[in-house]
């Protein structure tokens, strides 16, 4: 029956995709996006991918939106020309398609326990966990200790996203710089003459905070981690930012801050690891970091969510503000 | 079960190819870049679906039950990172449209190119 | 008094609630399709949309009992009950602001095409 | 049980969707996405209750948090839009009446 929920939730998927495509009003494809990303938390987590899917709810909910509203407000609304090579680009579209589908048949079943995905390193993962690790979340584990190098990698790979949009942004602009003060106050204050969305916006805000931070420290339990605390942490910013305005916040948590938080989730990573060397064993082996290799693992996996959740939040909310602060020149 | 199981495959497909599309036809570059996050989440859709077993469960241990069967952790990390490397690298994307905008006047393709050419 | 008695009526409770609670989801659906103009539909989407997720998350707080799931499922209701007639006020403020004019009839529509 | 909810939920997102594609004004496609994501909150908590795994509300409690950051969003787009608009306007009385002054 659940399959049959996928079923369904999956041709909205497609039908929504091909909205997204067709319209030519820039906003409405990106409210299109935001429905798009509900359905496919949704199908992520029938697939039982119920961490993927906490993380696209952290992500797709609030910061992609805000995110593309801001660049849209940098730069315009409507597409100017619907397409340029129409049939060319139908049928190279239309040929790779057909071989994706042929390919589609070789694939094993789906739910096939025994396809050849199932057969290799998982097993070994979810036999071993609870003797080396021993947390409930084998996502968690595999994330933080068994594939270690690989999220040290993609906590660089956002930190260098993050420093590239700093660069891209933060140089002043060349032109058309003569819009006066008043006007500027007045772009610059956000949401706070509208009363309502302010007051429930400010309620809301500490809870947001404290869920991330249930999010973050109960990772090993259920789902979550650094990924998604980061990204919901940096939703709690950004909702302060809009209902009290982009200079409140950087009041609260100032640039600099940001910078420093950015760096140093980063460094605790790549430190805990050296640590690792520094004890006398390899990189990235917590083992060594308390007397008992089981709870040196279970220590080094909080540590490194940390990192990881300072990064996110950090490179996340710089760039919101970069999007945010050129609006306003 | 067959059935399904290919039409799970088959969405991939033409998602994938839905986000292709706009990549490749459409001259307005935040439209590509709507296209490629298409083209991504369907890449992620396709890994999961590999990953989950009949009936099976979310990884997670639970105290009380004993002998679950569990569906494959190891795609659902890589996706719960690719999500968030997804959004950093889309924002810088955005990142170089707004650039553009400011340099060029037009986040069109073709104004883009025909600029050039001057 | 008797445990299997006391289950039947939880188990009668909740599916009341949950019943009901899917028939106002299904009216808010409906409404937010067939309504004439923005402001009926909004009407139509949020008043029900309350009361359906009220019913609902009521109903499946019966059936889990006294659980850490029904704190977190009270804490949703009440999140959900603070945010979304919030989220609707705002809508319709914004569209107020944009000029969308709220009389009855199609009329408002034909104007402000997108 | 369960199912009858899940079912109605389903269909509610179905005719919202169509809701979203048809438009026609802006503002329903941001109704629409606010009602999905009230949907997605009711759906997750029930899926996570037919798949016995109640521990998973986790996902319904961030959406119920942070969806109304969208309409937000949403509505301070709006409305630093009009405060462009109504700049470039009187960026552009000012150039006629530079013009005919």
């Amino acid at each position: 029956m659940t399959v049959l929920f996928g079923i369904f939730l999956l041709t909205l998927l497609v039908i929504t995709a091909v909205a997204i495509v067709r319209t030519q009003n820039l906003f409405v494809a990106v409210m299109l996006l935001g429905i798009f990303s509900l359905l496919i938390a949704l199908n992520f987590f029938i697939l039982d991918a119920a961490d993927v899917a906490l993380t696209e709810a952290a992500v797709g909910a609030g910061i992609s939106t805000v995110l593309f509203l801001g660049a849209l407000a940098l730069t315009s609304e409507r597409e100017r020309f619907v397409t340029k090579h129409r049939a060319l680009s139908v049928a190279v579209v239309v040929c790779a398609t057909l071989v994706v589908l042929y390919a589609t048949f070789d694939k094993p079943a789906f739910g096939d326990p025994n396809a050849p995905v199932h057969q290799h390193v998982a097993p070994w993962y979810l036999e071993y966990e609870p003797e080396y690790i021993d947390i409930p979340n084998v996502v968690t584990a595999v994330l933080g200790s068994f594939r270690g190098y690989d999220t040290l990698g993609e906590v660089f790979v956002v930190f260098t996203a993050g420093i590239g949009v700093l660069f891209l942004l933060s140089a002043r602009p060349g032109r058309k710089t003569s819009r006066r003060q008043s006007e500027n106050d007045e772009s610059a204050i956000g949401l706070r003459e509208n009363l309502i969305p302010r007051v429930v916006a400010r309620l809301l805000v500490p809870f947001i905070l404290l869920f991330g931070l249930y999010v973050q420290f109960h990772g090993e339990y259920g789902p979550g981690g650094g990924f998604q605390a980061g990204a919901l942490i940096a939703a709690a910013f950004i909702l302060y930012a809009l209902v009290e305005g982009e200079a409140r916040t950087l009041e609260v948590l100032p640039r600099n801050a940001l910078i420093a938080l950015t760096a140093a989730g980063a460094l605790l990573y790549g430190g805990v690891g050296l640590t690792g060397i520094l004890l006398g064993s390899e990189f990235l082996d917590y083992s060594v970091l308390a007397a008992d290799p089981v709870s040196g693992q279970q220590m080094g996996i909080i540590l490194i969510e940390a990192g990881v959740g300072m990064t996110v939040t950090g490179v996340l909310l710089l760039i919101f503000h970069a999007f945010a602060a050129r609006d306003q020149v | 079960m067959q059935v399904l199981g290919i039409f799970y495959y088959w969405v991939f497909a033409v998602l994938l190819m839905i986000g292709f599309y706009a990549v490749v036809a459409k001259i307005n570059l935040v439209k590509k870049l709507i296209g490629l996050s298409i083209f991504q989440s369907a890449v992620f859709l396709l890994y999961l679906t590999m990953g989950k077993v009949t009936g099976g469960t979310a990884p997670i241990y639970q105290d009380d039950a004993v002998g679950q069967l569990f569906s494959n952790p190891l795609p659902q990390v890589l996706i719960l990172t690719a999500i968030v490397v997804g959004i950093s690298t889309t924002a810088l994307g955005l990142g170089i449209v707004v650039r553009i905008k400011e340099e060029y006047g037009s986040i069109e393709e073709q104004d883009i190119q025909e600029t050039d050419r001057r | 008094m008797d445990q299997g008695l006391i289950h039947t009526v939880l188990d009668i409770i909740s599916w009341i609630l949950l019943t009901t609670g899917a028939f106002f989801v299904l009216v808010g659906g409906v409404g937010a399709l067939r309504m004439p103009n923005l402001y009926t539909r909004m009407h139509a989407a949020s008043v029900t949309d309350t009361m359906g997720a009220a019913l609902v998350l009521g109903g499946i707080m019966v059936q889990a009992g006294l659980t850490l799931a029904t704190i977190k499922l009270a804490a949703i209701l009440l999140f959900l009950l603070i945010t979304s007639p919030t989220s609707s006020y705002a809508l319709a403020h914004a569209a107020l602001l944009a000029g969308i004019k709220p009389d009855a009839g199609r009329a408002a529509d034909e104007e402000h095409h997108e | 049980m369960y199912y009858v909810v899940t079912i109605a939920t389903l269909i509610t997102m179905a005719l919202a969707l169509i809701r979203a594609l048809i438009g026609p004004t802006v503002y329903d496609r941001v109704l629409t996405v606010n009602m999905f994501g009230t949907k997605t909150v009711l759906l997750l908590s029930v899926i996570a209750f037919l798949a016995g795994r109640p521990d998973f509300l986790d996902l319904a409690l961030a959406y119920a948090l942070i969806n109304f950051i969208g309409v937000l969003a949403v509505l301070e787009f709006f409305k630093s839009r009009e405060i462009r608009r109504q700049q470039e306007r009187d960026v552009e009385q000012e150039s006629t009446r530079g013009k005919t002054g």
